[in-house]
């Protein structure tokens, strides 16, 4: 999985390659200069000599804006997610962090009970606009460090989820995110934030995309087509955009052409995009990194399967992994993720006329 | 002679808000018994010195949070009376447009968020906000309410502890009430003073007689003052006693009779009544003639709110996200 | 919806009718004599002159018990999940409970990340015997009191999930849960309590059961099919399939004979008592008080549109509570919360030839 | 005599140990470097004496909680190296069968729980664990493992709480190495000792130097019977300090190297073997002739580790539930 997969979005002349950290770090920087009241919190993030968080996103950022609006923290995981919603709510915009997406089980409460509640609870007459950071995946860290949370954030009502798949997407998402007058929880995957940062992941994609010199935003709630296709559409974010992509590749060896739809955000959800595709192609598989139980896909599947159901020319499929924590050993964490294999077994299979 | 008046004039309104959260309890406290008020409420009677002492010392712009038990605050901060009766009577009109009911109540163009029921939760909102005031250079303060129970939650721990070191301007203001629910204080913590878990984070941590207002209000002031200056912090711990049940439902079995009697002795409100008939502040007869206006007043927002519109039930979809 | 809804359990001669809190209590009652290491944890749950637990379920055991067993705690919800895991480990069988499902979110690390997870971790050396109960439903307390989070816990690899809609199940599922080997999150809905406890909530339902003398139990991982029928399944959990069941006697004045499903657990969940019915009926209505996106619902679903496609038909449609926190107002609570009526419309439509 | 024979005894074996737990990082190191270990890695060069001092004060059937740090808690807890070993390797002879790796390797049967790599995340496992040995009136004890970076998440506050209430058989053990991460402890919080917080709790805090081996032992032998007899918790504070870097990738420039060198100036190892040598426990030539075995031992673990049979990708399946 080493080859390099270039992303195909709209490259204007003037853009330069760069990696998911790098795109990242840029975001955090053109906001940070054009809007005082964003500030960042989390840890290790901006301490001299230091890693700019977990995955250098924040590297060099405190030496611009100084430790004022570089917020380095105690290991305070609920703390940083309640300190950043009442920040929200007394006029700044956030940006906090967790250094592994495991540890928002720490910020549930504060997430789900108060950020994702005071608007509503104020009968609308207060706003939370605030970015929570999380890296997703596995990289043979174990059970503690390589799970995908983003099916329980998007089961919290009032609150915005991002997962953007490449470098262009995730600055231009980033953006959008602390522009937004809500709470957004931000999704990075640890295997695609690129080879630049201190921080080179074993396995990671060597994901790099033009990213425009000049400003651009992109909004939240909008899927994106990757690669057209007729004969099957396969929805997923994250990691497995790339696999899918992969797959599909070698699905048009054997004549098969796989829609593939990067859903870019959960929350809003471009439910159209989706709709649209299988309602063209009639067949859906939905890839996921996160257990299958109770994962992103089961909504996916539920809303195709209620405004969908007479286009379906089968059943509809997960791909997903299996109901287990995270396993440390390559091995067995190989065998947990899905895999391009068996994307393109399971597709084959769904589409093969029985 | 202006800095008595002023005194005095400061003293007048402590009691007259003292008693205004008083009787709002006490009317409250009926409507549900007749069934006119849904859902649930935790009331502050005997905690009245704490509500308005503190709030007595903020400033317009400074900001609230609270707890489950938010009424006395949200009176003693200023919220409008009509607006916390709607919101109890789960009208439109309420301070949160009937959507958030009696454990949340709160207005911020009062000075006060909407009230966390999650015991400790919104500790850590307090030392946002105070970050927000710390960062836009605005010169106010964050008074954080909750009981001594919420002293033992995770929450407590961290927030304070990182508005310790960034010394934020916020004053954590401890209720200690003795009682979390049924659960008496001894059970649950060594400590014989919250106040002493203050050293924990390096900052001062005062204990004061939450039942004489006129005491909370000075040690308020120098928190308060601390926290102005840049100095951050303090764990302000305010001892007193609730008179109600823990929640609508609750008889309360599990305290003496002598114990309830013996706080009741020290009622804040008779306490400082007393003084100021001594010291003349207030004439004969002031008390009564304050409490029939007060009385006109809860009769006038009780009347209003229940003529004032209901939500629909498509209501229940909007304010979840902004524009 | 104050009519008495009697369960339709097997019922031996010798029974007494009980409400679900008196239910509990025996279970408890009973566990605790049959087996030394049972102890329960909680807030106010054993205190002379107190509660019982926010539901009255734990009232006077500690008379029997004494405090060495009945663990009254500080409001500490994190370690209260986390000592309870801790004492599994160490060979105990912790009962603890949340006085809100609602406090759950400040469990989710001890429970997601450790009691889940120190099984897989130890490579199946240790066993996490444990159970903790949490109230849910909405009941007029507003958003952070009427939450229900059974969704966040399914997806929790490692938990068990169990929503006992009935007297006879929840004593019989608490026993199975109690003797069970791993953590199980046990949820009990708050108008299912009964009148008897002192705590009745206003618009609780009166449900009683027959609960026999002799000692029973109901294994966990069984679905129930509660009322027969052709024309359509409803599956349901919790206060849901009471209104369910409501429904369905209505859709029958109109001639429509819908099959209602108690899940009655979510992990181990009963694939195939659904799978059955779906194939038989060809058609499903998921019935939850849960928040739509991402509901336990979704799971259903996507199973059936798994594995029963050819079956349907018709859409498969989805009864939750929409996208918002819970309202105070009762005008919204009941908008909020699935009616009757919404489910008696929708199967109509449903069922009605297009 | 015999006092002295099992004294020397106490001292030759805890001075191996340590240097057990220093080759066998130092060995791992390189394994890493050469790409032969998956996953990262988080060691504990000139944090021996910690673990060792207090891993020696303890029973066999006492229980051990560990950290994102654990390889010399395992160690000088006598979880076998061959286990440890196999499981960096992630092979199915490992000690949690290569499900764990690194961040989570222990093993009941030794007396050590799987490490918890969510920081504050044992701490109230361990105060759990001490509930059951104390339920079950089995004379054990809990030694707690934790950072100073983790006195500041909300699982220290309410697990040490209920401990202290409860008077458990846990001993908190805070190995205070000054940084969390690159994290300086100054930075985030301002007491200057972690033992000062035990206040909150109403139990003793004490803290030693944490790079003297036997200082380590006396004061968890002292923490021990207090938590043996009954009378609960005791927060331990051991200042010492990690030589290695945070995690593998990590090159430490937020450190000095002055102060690195001051540090290791104070090398535990150092420190025990001089005085060992001065008290002639050690004979010239000893020091070297424990390495070697050591070095073999060492060897030997790594040779059979990579002989091991490693899991089948669908062992990923198994110990999800039990029975
Ligand atoms: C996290 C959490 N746990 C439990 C509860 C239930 N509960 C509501 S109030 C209360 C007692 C709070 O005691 P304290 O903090 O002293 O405040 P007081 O009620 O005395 O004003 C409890 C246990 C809750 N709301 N939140
Ligand atoms: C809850 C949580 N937050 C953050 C991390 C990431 N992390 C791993 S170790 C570490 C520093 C821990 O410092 P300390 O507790 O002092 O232990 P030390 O590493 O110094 O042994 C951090 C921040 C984590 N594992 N868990
Ligand atoms: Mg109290
Ligand atoms: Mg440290």
């Amino acid at each position: 999985m080493s080859s390099p997969t270039k992303t195909t979005s709209n490259q204007p002349s003037q853009s330069r390659e760069m990696t998911m950290a790098e795109a990242l770090r840029e975001a955090l920087r053109e906001e940070m200069r054009r809007d005082e009241r964003v500030i960042l919190l989390g840890e290790d993030i901006g301490i001299e000599g230091g890693f700019g968080g977990a995955f250098t996103v924040t590297l060099g950022l405190s030496e611009e804006f100084g430790h004022e609006r570089i917020l380095d923290t105690p290991i305070s995981e609920a703390a940083i997610a309640g300190i950043a919603t009442g920040a929200a709510v007394g006029g700044l915009r956030p940006v906090a962090d967790v250094q592994y997406g495991d540890f928002l089980f720490l910020t549930m409460d504060q997430l789900a009970n108060n950020a994702a509640k005071l608007r509503y609870m104020s009968g609308g007459k207060l706003s939370v606009p605030m970015v929570f950071r999380a890296p997703v995946g596995a990289t043979t860290r174990g059970s503690q460090h390589g799970q995908s949370l983003e099916a329980f954030f998007m089961h919290v009502a009032g609150l915005k989820v991002a997962c953007p798949s490449n470098p262009y997407d995730g600055k231009g998402m980033l953006k959008s995110a602390i522009r937004d007058d809500n709470p957004v929880i931000f999704f990075e995957h640890k295997l695609l934030y690129g080879s630049k940062g201190a921080r080179k992941e074993k396995g990671g994609l060597q994901v790099v995309a033009h990213v425009p010199e000049e400003e651009y935003l992109v909004p939240l709630g909008e899927a994106k087509v990757v690669r057209p296709g007729r004969d099957v559409t396969l929805v997923a974010n994250l990691l497995m955009v790339h696999k899918s992509m992969q797959a599909a590749n070698l699905l048009a060896e054997k004549g098969i052409e796989a829609e593939v739809i990067d859903v870019r955000s959960l929350v809003p959800f471009d439910w159209a995009t989706v709709f649209d595709s299988v309602r063209k192609t009639g067949r859906l598989v939905v890839v996921e990194e996160d257990n299958l139980t109770g994962g992103w896909g089961a909504e996916v599947v539920a809303r195709v399967a209620d405004q969908c159901i007479g286009y379906l020319d089968g059943p509809i499929r997960r791909i997903a992994a299996p109901d287990t924590p995270v396993p440390f050993a390559p091995i067995m964490e190989n065998f947990y993720v899905p895999s391009v294999d068996r994307i393109v077994v399971t597709v084959t299979d769904l589409v093969a006329p029985h | 002679m202006k800095a008595q008046e002023s005194e005095k004039k400061l003293k007048l309104a402590m009691y007259r808000r003292m008693l205004l959260c008083r009787m709002f309890e006490e009317r409250v406290y009926y409507l549900f018994l007749e069934g006119r008020l849904p859902g649930t409420i935790h009331q502050s009677q005997g905690q009245e010195a704490t509500a308005v002492g503190v709030c007595s010392a903020l400033e317009p712009k400074d900001m609230v949070t609270s707890t489950h038990r938010p009424h006395s605050h949200a009176i003693a901060r200023g919220v409008p009376i009509d607006s916390l009766m709607a919101e109890l009577f789960a009208k439109l009109t309420g301070c949160c447009r009937g959507k958030g009911g009696s454990m949340h109540v709160g207005d911020v163009e009062a000075g006060m968020l909407p009230a966390i029921a999650i015991v400790g939760g919104a500790i850590p909102l307090a030392a946002g906000y105070a970050l927000a005031f710390k960062r836009l250079k605005q010169p106010n303060i964050v008074a954080c309410f909750f009981g001594e129970g919420a002293t033992n939650i995770g929450s407590f721990h961290e927030a304070i502890n990182m508005a310790a070191i960034w010394d934020l301007p916020v004053v954590f203001v401890c209720e200690n009430n003795r009682y979390a629910a049924s659960t008496a204080v001894e059970k649950v913590m060594k400590v014989k003073h919250v106040s002493e878990r203050a050293a924990a984070y390096g900052i001062p941590g005062v204990t004061v007689d939450g039942n004489d207002v006129e005491v909370v209000y000075g040690a308020m002031m120098e928190a308060g003052a601390r926290a102005r200056s840049g100095k951050g912090p303090t764990l302000l711990e305010l001892e007193t006693y609730r008179f109600a049940g823990h929640s609508r439902s609750d008889p309360g079995h599990y305290r003496t009779a002598e114990e309830v009697e013996a706080w009741k002795q020290r009622d804040p409100i008779q306490v400082f009544q007393t003084r100021l008939l001594n010291e003349g502040i207030l004439k004969p007869g002031d008390a009564e003639q304050i409490a029939s206006e007060i009385e006109q007043q809860l009769e006038a927002a009780i009347a209003q709110a229940e003529q004032d519109p209901s939500p629909e039930p498509e209501d229940c979809l909007t304010d979840v996200f902004a524009n």
